[in-house]
């Protein structure tokens, strides 16, 4: 059964320190207009590396919006 | 006791009966001398109550410990002297900020600095009022018994309380130290008033949302009203902001709701005041001197009178001044170089002489100083 | 009686204030209006330590004391630093140890009050409440009962020491009566 | 509310996004606290969290329970009057390494001596962030900061040594990094009953980095997972813990709680 | 540095500048907006001149270690706001009892407690004042300028070393954080005064023995002199002591040593007074807006003037009183609920109306607010 | 004057006797600092003495050096002042256990940390003897005091580990029994060019001793002597120092001092 | 000139502040008196970020501005909160990415400022400096000297940015020029 | 050669408080009316421990008066 969760964004919040794209291992991030991107999302495996680093609870694995 | 149920009591042991009779459970403090016999009274007597007395590492976490505990549900008080109750001014403005009642006694010495320290004075008037940081509400109460401590450290509370601001309670080490009849009361004699509660729903509570009294109600921690408290300037709800219109409005409300209710608790004595044209002005340890000088005046054939304060701050301005309107000449007569003269001043000069008789030496100052300084015999 | 106004005073440690304390306690429980001060002081250890008290049947207002009625001096010191406090026909009591300046308007009582509670007593502590009995005696009648002085003295002292202690007033009245 | 779960529970979503600055360590170290309570279980209304003044300080004002931001360096103090006088409440302390260990370390030492029931939480950045980058008692000898411009020639403190030596009963470090060890200390922290000491290290990109060029923040994440190595790690070969910052859980040891041993005279006057 | 010498300077730093020229080569502080920047300009520049620059634990340290440099022979300082003003007052105390010259810099911001760390505020007036316990001289300046700050900082550092006292140096955000022009004054221009030494033989000195002028000769700590200081009423040795007579003349000298000598350091700035009928008071940063709302009101045909006292204590009674002589109503404009405007009343208000503008709202109190409260257009 | 040598050279001695009460140990420990200052033969204009409030704090007021007494808890904080200002005075601090490490932790702890060349001396009798017999963070687990009339229950403070644990260099403990050794150990802590600590527990009678029925002075002198170890007794025989006080020299280990280091700066800029 | 009151407005972190105080700087070298300063809020972290300047012949009293002659907003936020205190016929400075209300009575300057920065310089830390030369140029000629703002960017800026941030200068001039 | 030096007092200073009577290893000093008594100055042995011991400094070993 395919993992039904997906990678959720609260955009406002996200400061675009970087430190997501720093730690996510398959590069599905990328800092734009200073803001967290979502660049490649088709590569994440959602290991909530972001979410576990995020210092602004502004990425996070989630049910589907 | 005695038939009229009176017993021999110290000042200080007073105010500990006083605060226990208003309810205090939660005492925090730093031993300084005169002062001390407040916290081991307190130390004795809390925990058969199911109170509870902690002493602090110093008066800084005295005070911070008081306002921790009167917001998670207690009346709360600490007992200090000079040098306390200088390092205790930064939480005291915390406390008046954050309306969070609670009672400091201080049991003024000689200053400055160490000073005198088993000596009494009356050098804390105006820090009583102005020691903390920018501008703030203040009230603060002068007893000149030891049965008046009592009844008095009752009201401190209830005034803290009522208005939900820390409250100065003034003694000096002649009243702190001085033993002398005192009646207990019953708890049902006894005026106590308990911090308003919020009655709404927690979803609904908004922690500093007045009433039409000026007062928002209190919720403790713990009982399921979660809300924020800081020191900053904030809104209604408690957060930190910076808009300016609440601003002005959050500090003018804390002000006001002391100074435009001060109706309430001008608490005062007058002595042979009617057809007074010298009125002296005293309070605390001094007034006792004073109105022995009255009397002595008035042997004299000199139409001598005692206007008392009791509530120090606010300044009881409308009463100053109608005496001022009546009096020929003011003496202010204190245990410091001239503090609360100044708001006598302020108030009665246009209407009549304000004259200082000021005392720094260690001692009280006796009624013969006082009239020989008003220009009576002996 | 209208006022009685009354200085103990010894050094340090030799328990004049819990006399007054006693003293003025009685007073209270007399009915009577009753002020208890004392003077501490940074150097109090050792040196001269004071206790006033004021009896009176009016409020008391001053509650420090102007001229002495009467004054206890347990120390050459402490007769020397209050002794011109008394009122002239006023009442001194001292110990034996202390030497008299000659120049007394004032009723004098020298009596042997530490010697008593060191031999009497086995210990100095009871100077204090022998030298209450001696101003108990001399104070006047009819101000304090003796039942209320003793149960004052039962009610402030260690309970292990009511026993001597009331023996020591009673000796204090017997020395005062010479 | 845009945001995960817990977040939602325990934040006060409203007053998002907080005001650290981008990629400050602090932000991490508050959601590490809020696994903890959230791990544990605890009654929302039964969890104070308190603070002083800073920014780390600042973290109680976005979480959803009893919270209190009191005067620089006095959180301890607070803290302690709040918990004797309710003991039935959880109490969580959170403060700077300036807050904790300059103006407020005798609030500390006294609060580990007493062993209160209280779980205090330093936001360690090695600087004092909120008044732009002044340097604080845990700034490293020889670093630079507003106040040091010719390098700190102040000894740090090992805050860790200094609670336990105090008598904190519960002691241990984490990083912003070692988010999950955080976590862990924490709920262990909350479950000893007595004071409980955890210094998490955080990170300031903004003036500790940018003046000793420490580079982004994702940067100073990896210093901390280079240099740390678990006190577990250095027990076994003490070499490993060579020029390293040792995390881990460095004490535990539950002795009698000041509230308690307060109740027991309660207890026997009124009983 | 231009042509004329000035340069583009921030009020903090002229403050240190100002120290600097002054000789001040101590400085112990602990960081706080908006004060931060005259610790770390200070940490700065004070090495390459042979001087130190500490970072204590906390203000109540950073004021004591002032006051031991200043006892091992230096001119120091510490600059503080607020809460840390609030702190430091215990050992303000100290140094006012003990004679130990130094400067206090308090930047105001917006108070109470935390308040509004980054806000202009004139809330500390009466603080600077009666902050600490007991009775004591206080002298507080007030400069509203960054040419000012400098000048009144070397002026503050001289009176602390000719009266032996703590100065307190009153400044607010508005003036801390501008920056404006300054003229970096060549040491010779400047009146530099140093505390006065002992001249006779170590063996001679009694260490608070005043000279006529009322101040005793102050040796340095390691210099031959060995005497005690205590922070407890003290005799002409330095040592304690409880005799009343005694006590109650050190605690007059202290006190009339500043007091008497006010013409000595009044200084304030006159604007159009002489034939002002409306008067505006004001100091700081708020007297700027005051003279241009003179300017405005003078327009408008309004004959109006400003006294701006810049020694804010000791008050400036003969020089407020004579203003008051002439004119018809006095406004005092503050920063806060109204706290110099006090004194100004208590001086003032037989001879003229005198009224409040106050603003508590974080920011400055503008022209058209102050031309507006008296009643021009606008 | 009529005392003997030492007295005569380094006392006021028309300030004598001083305000201690009889028995006091405090008074013997005050000679033991006069020894060793006379045993290093130091100038006594170059030497000065700095205490808080207190009855241990109203030394200096006898001792003919640059004296100071400053505020409750606060010595430490002034002498830091004075090293600082003028590096070549020898700035020794005596203070009470009170002083020390109630009011005065954080400066106790900070000049620890910052390994300013102060030798500190405090006179540890237990009790806050000047206002008259309330606890310390030094009495006894249980013992009595006028504020805690049911047992203390707070833990006390190991002051000799709290500040070496916060970077003291030199660290000792004496007693006013062992004066000799006391005597030694402040020698030592003046010589250790940084910040040393030497606790002496001294003796109450008045207060401390009466409460908790020590006996005479004598008795509590005797008491020391029979239930304290040295360190070096312990180390070669840990069963010898089983529930008895350790005395001796506890560390002593010079590092880097504040105002030496302070100096490097200078001279580089001035340079 | 008698009076000149610039206003700077951004986020946080863009250098508006030290845009004003190399303004301030230049007027002051120029002879001119010149007062600048700014607003702090504890929120300020990324919020609006606000910098003033007055450039005046006269004393300049009141050191804040009442309204602005020139304007500057880099940001939308910076913009909505400011715009209003602009006099009606001051000179508004907007980066492009601003939106703006349309009713504005006053000259209006849309300029690639960020855009620019980004694209020429590869960093958005001159942003600051690119709104100076905007400014110099529009503020009028004469009040200034170019060779003074010149000299005033080199001695505020760090030593390794002074090139370019001169480079940027004259762009923001190149721009403003249209 | 005898030792020159003897036991000396300053009984001002005493305050009778025992000390130096109970160090002392051969009963020389007594305490009377609260001061410290050379009761038995034969029997000093000139050890110095009264003056150790001595909180006042009030007893010492001295040159003979
Ligand atoms: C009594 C007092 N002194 C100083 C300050 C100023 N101040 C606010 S926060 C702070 C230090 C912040 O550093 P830290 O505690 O390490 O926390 P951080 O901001 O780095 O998270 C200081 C000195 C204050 N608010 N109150
Ligand atoms: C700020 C302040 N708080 C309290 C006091 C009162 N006080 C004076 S000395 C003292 C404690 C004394 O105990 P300690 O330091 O142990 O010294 P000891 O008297 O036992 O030698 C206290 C609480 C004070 N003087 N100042
Ligand atoms: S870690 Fe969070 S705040 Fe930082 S860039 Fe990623 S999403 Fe944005
Ligand atoms: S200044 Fe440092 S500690 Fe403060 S919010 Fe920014 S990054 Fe975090
Ligand atoms: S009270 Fe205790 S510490 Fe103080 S002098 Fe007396 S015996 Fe010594
Ligand atoms: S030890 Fe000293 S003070 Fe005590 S009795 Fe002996 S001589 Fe007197």
């Amino acid at each position: 059964m395919a993992d039904e969760r997906i990678l959720l964004q609260n955009i406002p919040w996200c400061k675009g320190c970087g430190v997501c794209v720093g730690f996510c291992p398959t590069k599905v991030l990328e800092i734009k207009d200073n803001k967290c991107f979502i660049a490649n999302r088709d590569k994440c495996i959602l290991c909530g590396q972001c979410e576990l680093r995020c210092p602004d609870n502004a990425i996070w694995i989630g049910g589907k919006k | 006791m005695n038939k009229e149920g009176y017993k021999l009591v110290q000042g200080n042991e007073a105010c500990v009966e006083g605060a226990l009779a208003a309810g205090m459970r939660f005492f925090a403090g730093y031993p300084i001398t005169p002062s001390t016999e407040i916290a081991e009274i307190s130390a004795e007597k809390l925990p058969a109550l199911g109170g509870r007395f902690i002493q602090m590492e110093d008066e800084l976490a005295s005070m911070a410990a008081i306002i921790g505990g009167s917001l998670a549900g207690k009346k709360t008080m600490t007992a200090t002297s000079g040098p306390g109750f200088s390092l205790m001014q930064e939480n005291i403005g915390y406390a008046a900020i954050t309306e969070i009642p609670c009672v400091v006694v201080n049991v003024q010495r000689g200053g400055p600095s160490t000073g005198l320290p088993t000596s009494p004075a009356q050098g804390e008037v105006m820090q009583a009022k102005w020691g903390t940081h920018g501008d703030h509400p203040a009230i603060a109460l002068t007893p000149n018994s030891v049965q008046e401590t009592f009844e008095y450290t009752v009201k401190a509370f209830n005034l803290a309380e009522k208005y939900r601001t820390p409250v100065i309670f003034l003694m000096d080490e002649t009243v702190g130290h001085m033993r002398e009849k005192m009646a207990f009361k019953d708890a049902s004699e006894i005026e106590i008033i308990d911090r308003k509660k919020p009655t709404c729903k927690p979803e609904d509570y908004v922690a500093y949302r007045p009433d039409e009294d000026m007062i928002p109600p209190m919720a403790p921690f713990g009982e399921g009203y979660r809300y924020h408290v800081s020191g900053l300037t904030h809104d209604e709800t408690g957060f930190p902001t910076n808009n300016n219109e609440i601003s002005e409005k959050l500090v003018r409300r804390l002000v006001d709701k002391v100074d435009k209710n001060i109706d309430d608790f001008s608490y005062y004595e007058e002595y042979k005041l009617e057809d007074a044209e010298i009125v002296i002005i005293a309070y605390g340890g001094v007034s006792r001197s004073a109105k022995s000088a009255v009397d002595d005046l008035r042997k004299q054939n000199i139409k001598a009178g005692l206007f008392r304060p009791i509530t120090i701050w606010p300044f009881l301005e409308k009463q100053v001044n109608k005496v001022s309107l009546n009096a020929k000449e003011i003496y202010v007569a204190e245990m410091n170089l001239g503090q609360y003269v100044l708001e006598v001043e302020r108030i009665a000069c246009k209407n009549c002489t304000v004259k200082s008789i000021n005392k720094v030496n260690g001692e009280l100052i006796t009624p013969e100083e006082i009239v020989k300084a008003i220009g009576g015999n002996k | 009686m209208k006022k009685l106004e009354i200085r103990l005073s010894g050094s340090g440690g030799q328990g004049v204030i819990l006399a007054a304390i006693i003293l003025a306690n009685a007073g209270v429980e007399q009915g009577l209006n009753a002020i208890q001060t004392q003077s501490y002081g940074p150097e109090a250890r050792g040196g001269a330590s004071k206790a006033e008290v004021i009896l009176s049947n009016d409020e008391i207002n001053y509650p420090k004391i102007t001229r002495a009625n009467i004054l206890l001096s347990l120390t050459q010191k402490a007769y020397d630093k209050y002794n011109s406090s008394l009122e002239t026909n006023g009442i001194l009591i001292v110990d034996e140890s202390v030497k008299l300046s000659g120049d007394e308007t004032f009723k004098v009582y020298t009596l042997p009050i530490l010697r008593t509670a060191q031999e009497k007593f086995e210990t100095q502590l009871v100077a204090n409440i022998i030298s209450l009995g001696a101003i108990y005696e001399l104070m006047g009648e009819g101000i304090i009962d003796k039942d209320i002085m003793i149960r004052s003295i039962t009610e402030r002292v260690p309970a292990h020491t009511v026993q001597k202690n009331t023996d020591a007033f009673e000796e204090g009245i017997k020395l005062a009566r010479g | 509310m845009n945001c995960n779960e817990t977040t939602k529970k325990y934040y006060r979503a409203n007053k998002l996004p907080h005001i650290w600055c981008p990629g400050c360590g602090h932000g991490t170290l508050t959601n590490t606290i809020v696994r903890a309570v959230d791990k544990l279980g605890l009654n929302k209304d039964e969890v104070v969290i308190v603070s002083g003044i800073g920014c780390s300080s600042r973290a109680p004002g976005y979480l959803d329970f009893n919270t209190l931001h009191t005067t620089h360096g006095r959180a301890l103090a607070f803290a302690t009057g709040i918990k004797f006088a309710n003991p039935k409440l959880h109490v969580i302390v959170i403060m700077g390494d300036g807050d904790s260990s300059a103006i407020g370390g005798n609030h500390l030492i006294h609060a580990s001596r007493r062993n209160i029931d209280i779980t205090a939480v330093v936001f360690n950045n090695n600087i004092y962030g909120m008044t732009g980058g002044q340097f604080s008692p845990t700034t490293p000898f020889g670093d630079l900061a507003t106040t040091t411009p010719y390098g700190n020639i102040d000894k740090s403190f090992n805050l860790c040594s200094l609670a336990q030596g105090a008598g904190a009963t519960y002691v241990g470090r984490g990083t912003a990094y070692h988010a999950p060890l955080m976590q862990k200390l924490i709920e262990n922290g909350i479950q000893n009953k007595g004071f409980s000491f955890i210094e998490g290290l955080s990170l300031c990109p903004t003036y500790y980095g940018r003046r000793n060029k420490k580079g982004s923040a994702f940067k100073m994440h990896t210093f901390l997972k280079e240099n740390c190595v678990d006190k577990k790690v250095v027990d076994k070969d003490p070499e490993k813990g060579k020029n390293k910052i040792i995390i881990g859980e460095f004490y535990n040891n539950p002795q009698p709680e000041y509230t308690e041993s307060y109740q027991v005279i309660i207890d026997k006057l009124q009983g």
